[in-house]
């Protein structure tokens, strides 16, 4: 099928409404050479941003006016290992600094997780946008602490040693071919090692073509008040909050 | 009990079927991961040797995750069927293995055994099947399911256009599923795996489905793949739900962290059934598995993934589904390291659920954190096509942008059928001629003029036709 | 002339075709080995897209290695036929692709291309192409070639019946090459390689072969893949020769290390056709090619691998050849590092020589130092199979005794047969239905008892009937 | 096809005319299990053959009677690195200690190559064998050099440095699934880098179910009075030797 076609007139006007690959055309069953080739291209892209380095410094630096910043890493020795021990990403490392805090606060842990990229892009809107909006959740902030090679599950042993209330870890999610800067956010009351996702409750994609960061940090914030209210998180918090009054 | 084998003076000990099992495995990560993968490819043929001269009779009543009161297990162990093992109950595994591959082992025979066979039987033979093997044994089992459309029939191939969409925005989904069929895919499902899990989206999810199927007259069957739960929530008001989705796993404790229990499985089949929406067949469920979910849920107890896949099949098979189709590459490397890890995997999931009787399917994927590309699946897809795979995934431009992984695209849907011959569902065949998206011969055609300007689809994207 | 694409504010320019062609390969060791391998993925896509975007005609004229007086080169661009080219002449790489891939581009369309087409442009084709455009364009191409079986017919795959020996002993390969013939293998060929390399000794084991053949009535043909210098010797001593072999690579200089000429090769065949020994047809030669065997012999000027192949194929096809293969993994990992890069390389291998116009098998093979196994090679057959293939190679239980290496197994044909539904070439056929070796439906059956008792045979083993 | 048939009872007397695997017998297209196994099991073997190590030590312990011994490693670091670059296990490595001797003897060069299990099996018998046997080629022993990660292209660069006129590399050959004790003797005349294998004459699959070791020192004895009398190895040996009346 070669040429300018009733299927390409179709689906021109309708790639807007999504950023799946669409309307691509086609030349019996491959897909064109070009974006053959610009698919490969994003996947050496996505590949890439796994292997990316998160710069603690220059976060570090761009952080510091928010609060207390500290550093942590998993007992994963490198990026080979991270991809094939996640036993090992959960784990807190022996060299951590950890912030000092009032118990009772909320731990921040900004984790590179499978893309650097997206906590570079992501995390320090999410942050600017959410640590303001902390008055509101009676949660005073107990520090941010930046993880290498973490595991979502390792925000919560971070959170438990500085004695933190709740626990927001926000984690370079898996990249995408069409998007490798996507950010989750994993939030727990409680936070301890070993706890079961059952427990946590998720926010996903969030990046500027996604779950843009203003509403994420508004969702979030939302999130540690309800968690707050009931005391839970995760499923035990919808299950909760669904015999409660609306507040 | 334990298990020998003797290499040049070397003696291979194992202790218990589940090790057993676990040493015997292909190398993958997620059993080095776990702790449960043969010390090198030596003790691993030991182990293949020892379990190819086991009875297959000694896995009716061994208990191999060994947990007390797991309704996974109890399922198995009630549902075993002296009868229908009775033609197979006095070999071995290797013996077995040697059966299935006989000519006089046809549909017929492999079929008539589905009841006598427990997961890990199947699991078992498997790890001692090269891949030409699970090739071939597969390609001789027949599973047909149906609902509007037939599934499984011999050299055919369905598949599920999955038009997934970061928001679950209605124009968004409507047009990748129309991209999907405009390149004429969809006859197995078109189903959404939702970003949300609200009740209210997931009614807006199938409803919008339903019209678009309604619209078109599309001789198939629509999803939502939210939780159970949620489709039962929107059955009981009244929501056109044809399949019912689940996620499902080898172990109570994993299906626990999936939040699903057996009987909450049996009361949304039950629920789906009394619908009666099905046309040309009452299969209306559908199961997604993968090796690595028990392990990453710590509800394998020791178990290989890859038996735990299986016995994750024994559930799926309690409910009659339409569709069953591992994620085979969608986790990560953790599990499954790279192509060739995916590709074993693939081939033996969907071996251990024919054999089992399931109306097997495969999500022909990866993620970008795993050593494998866009040529490993290729291999992956032609290689199941030849084991005779019921469907396969697909999406547009093999990118799904909402689970960031890749999957095959509605292309590969068309060398399925334009160089491998493989046609799709009859229903679905004779629809794609009638609209005139294929010809006579079936080969994909621009789009009809009819379908361009319908208005229904033009109202769903909110286009002015 | 140099190439250049940015890709994201990052320019990347290769300064000749050799570079561009070389940097464009995907991943394999024997370009890291020869320094000419893209310096990682990203540098690898920016040359596939500067291929993509040249003009094919931008081959015509053009010496990619670059050396003065290589009869090779010399026979490119003496064979090359602007008419044939014509129908692409105005294409681009990329857009050569896309016509291929076009329903509109069938086997006639295809294979009219063929003395249009250079290897450098089929080798740079390829390199943009996925492994399913491998399979699904040299699956539309037909290759046809007869001598006393006809090879290339949609829907068959033949197969070389291998039956070396460590010293050639006339019983050891009698009862190799029968077991072979009980499994239905031995449609392309019955072919022997040498472990030695006397004249005496080659008119041995062809006359060996010739008994059995006219002993069985086979319709097939014979080989000793000896020297073509030996093979001349021995057509002079009036030794009965079906099929002339040679080894050839793609540049003079490569060929000066396996001892050959073209004009040697000329003489082959002429003394091959003056014997008139086929019965359907006159393709007299037989030849192999392998990745490597040119950087192997530093004989490859820069040029990458895989077009290094490709120029092997243009040697080949001057000599109207019944049966072209390569033996894909034999060398080692210095030029193909694992099963992985040995399946694309075989695809890639089958896609140059059918659209160069060559009847073109494949050796589907390993060696144990590479990090290939069995499951590899199902999976490249199988896959070879989808596209096409002509003709395997299959040896008895997959293990060369002599050569050590690994190639497919007498068993695989009937996989091959009785699975991917493929069936041998039509004479061979027949005879195998006569003489009770398969059924009405080709399955394959016990020795039938005249087959079992024939005098021949067990006069070949010395055995007592 | 299961239970004893014409095809078996009709091969199984062939089974000893050949090392090959015939008359295994098949289920449809498939190996029976029992064969199938061991072919994987013989599969790991010989893998683990290209990862063996050569006992140098003890190897020049057996051999120390029969002249001086030296030692010499080509450029490659490892077995992974031996396998991708042939070009370094062409090249003489830095620490060699090589015998001194008078130039224009006979170099002998046991290197491991592919297998050092074929040189532990078989090398000494070949050397017991030769040694005696070089009298007759007028061709004085110049030593006895074990070489590490070895190409066969090695022995003719070490052969050169100690002044000889003739050098066997004894070498393990690539291991086959059924023998993986294989040795190659590589007979060179005027040895030096970069000569071309043209120039090379080859005797191959030296070992007991091969070509027996007595056998294969004879053949490499009667090769290098050969090459003495005409002065080069290889297909120039053999040419010269066409035109030459019979010795
Ligand atoms: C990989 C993945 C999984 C894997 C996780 C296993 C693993 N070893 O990685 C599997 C397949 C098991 C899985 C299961 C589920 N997942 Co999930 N998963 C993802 C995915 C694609 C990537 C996650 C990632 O990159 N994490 C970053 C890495 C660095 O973290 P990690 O520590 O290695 O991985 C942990 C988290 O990913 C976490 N996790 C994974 N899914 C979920 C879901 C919830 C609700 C929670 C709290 C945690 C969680 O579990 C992992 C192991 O501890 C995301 C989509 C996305 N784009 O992010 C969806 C996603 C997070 N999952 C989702 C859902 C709904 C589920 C399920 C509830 C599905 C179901 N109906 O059964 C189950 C939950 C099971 C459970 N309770 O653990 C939703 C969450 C929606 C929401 N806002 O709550 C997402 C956003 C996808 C979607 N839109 O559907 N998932
Ligand atoms: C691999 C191999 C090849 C490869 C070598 C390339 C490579 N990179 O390895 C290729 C495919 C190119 C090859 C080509 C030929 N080979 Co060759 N090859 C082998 C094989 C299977 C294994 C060799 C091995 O393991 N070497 C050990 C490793 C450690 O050494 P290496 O330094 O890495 O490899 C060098 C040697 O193998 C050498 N070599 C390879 N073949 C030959 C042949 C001769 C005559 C010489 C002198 C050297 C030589 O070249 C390599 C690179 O320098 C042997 C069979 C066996 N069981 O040994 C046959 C074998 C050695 N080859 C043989 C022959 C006949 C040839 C050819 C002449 C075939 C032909 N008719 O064209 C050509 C020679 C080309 C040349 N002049 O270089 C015969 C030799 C018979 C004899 N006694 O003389 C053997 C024994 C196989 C056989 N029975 O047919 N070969």
């Amino acid at each position: 099928m070669s040429g300018k076609s009733r299927t390409e007139a179709l689906m021109a006007p309708l790639k807007a409404m999504t950023e799946a690959r669409i309307g691509m055309g086609r030349s019996g069953g491959g897909l064109p050479t070009r974006a053959s080739l610009a698919f490969a291209l994003d996947h050496a892209r996505a590949k890439e941003a796994v292997w990316s380095e998160m710069d603690r410094t220059k976060l570090a630096e761009t952080l510091a006016d928010l609060g207390p910043i500290g550093f942590a890493s998993s007992r994963v020795s490198g990026r080979e290992e991270y991809l094939t021990r996640p036993d090992l990403g959960r784990l807190l490392g022996d060299e951590a600094d950890l912030p000092g805090a009032e118990p009772g606060g909320l731990a921040i842990v900004v984790a590179d997780g499978l893309s650097a990229t997206a906590v570079e892009l992501n995390a320090a809107a999410v942050l600017r946008a959410l640590v303001p909006a902390l008055g509101d959740t009676g949660l005073p902030l107990a520090g941010i602490v930046l993880a290498r090679q973490a595991r979502v599950a390792l925000g919560d042993e971070i959170a438990q040693r500085m004695g933190a209330a709740a626990a927001v870890t926000l984690i370079g999610e898996r990249p995408g071919l069409s998007a490798s800067d996507s950010l989750g956010a994993y939030i727990s009351w409680a936070p301890r090692p070993g706890m079961p996702n059952a427990d946590r409750t998720c926010i996903s994609n969030i990046r500027s073509g996604g779950l843009v960061p203003d509403l994420a940090a508004a969702q979030i914030a939302r999130l540690l008040k309800d968690m707050k209210r009931v005391g839970a998180s995760g499923l035990e918090m919808k299950a909760r909050l669904a015999t409660l009054p609306a507040p | 009990m334990s298990y020998v084998t003797t290499l040049e003076q070397t003696r291979f000990v194992f202790p218990d079927l589940r090790t057993l099992l676990a040493k015997a495995t292909p190398l993958r990560s997620g059993d080095v991961l776990a702790g449960v993968a043969a010390d090198g490819p030596v003790e691993r043929l030991a182990a293949q040797m020892a379990l190819a001269d086991l009875p297959l009779a000694a896995f009716v009543g061994a208990d191999v995750p060994g947990v007390e009161g797991d309704e996974v297990s109890e399922l198995i162990a009630a549902r075993h069927d002296p009868a229908a093992f009775a033609p197979v109950a006095s070999l071995t595994v290797g013996e077995f293995r040697e059966w299935l591959l006989a000519p006089e082992a046809d549909a017929a025979a492999i079929g008539a055994l589905k009841w006598g066979l427990t997961p890990e039987m199947v699991a078992a033979v498997s790890k001692i099947c090269r891949m030409q093997d699970l090739v071939s044994i597969a390609a001789k089992v027949r599973v047909l399911s149906a609902f509007r459309s037939t599934i499984g029939l011999p050299g055919r191939l369905a598949t599920r256009n999955q038009p997934n969409h970061p928001t679950d925005d209605t124009r968004g989904i409507a047009a990748s599923a129309l991209d999907g069929l405009l390149m004429g895919t969809g006859d197995a499902v078109i189903g959404v795996n939702p970003a949300t899990d609200s009740v209210e989206d997931y009614i807006r999810i199938v409803t919008l489905l339903d019209d678009l199927r309604l619209a078109l007259e599309i001789p198939t069957q629509s999803c939502c793949l939210g939780h159970v739960t949620t489709a039962m929530a929107a059955m009981d008001k009244g929501a056109p739900v044809d399949l019912v989705f689940q996620s499902v796993a080898g172990s109570q404790k994993a299906n626990d962290e999936f939040g699903v229990t057996l009987a909450m499985l049996a009361e949304a089949q039950e629920a789906a059934l009394a619908l009666g929406r099905g046309t040309v067949g009452t299969n209306a469920m559908y199961f997604e598995t993968g090796q690595g979910s028990a392990l990453s849920a710590e509800a394998h107890y020791g178990v290989d993934q890859q038996t735990m896949e299986a016995r994750a099949y024994a559930v799926a098979r309690e409910f009659d589904p339409l569709l069953v189709n591992t994620v085979v590459g969608f986790i990560g490397p953790e599990y499954l390291f790279n192509g060739k890890q995916i590709l074993r995997a693939g081939l033996e999931d969907h071996f251990c659920g024919k054999l089992l009787g399931l109306p097997m399917g495969v999500d022909v994927c990866y993620t970008n954190h795993v050593e494998a590309d866009q040529d490993d699946m290729d291999t992956l897809m032609i290689t199941l096509c030849a084991a005779g795979v019921n469907f396969v995934i697909t999406v547009p431009g093999s990118d799904d942008v909402m689970l960031n992984y890749q999957s095959l695209s509605f292309h590969d849907a068309v060398f399925a059928r334009e160089t491998l011959g493989l046609k799709p569902a009859p229903e679905f065949e004779d629809w794609l001629k009638r609209i005139g998206l294929t010809d006579a011969e079936g080969r994909l055609q621009d789009a009809p003029p009819a379908l361009a300007g319908n208005a229904a689809v033009t109202g769903l994207l909110e286009l002015s036709a």
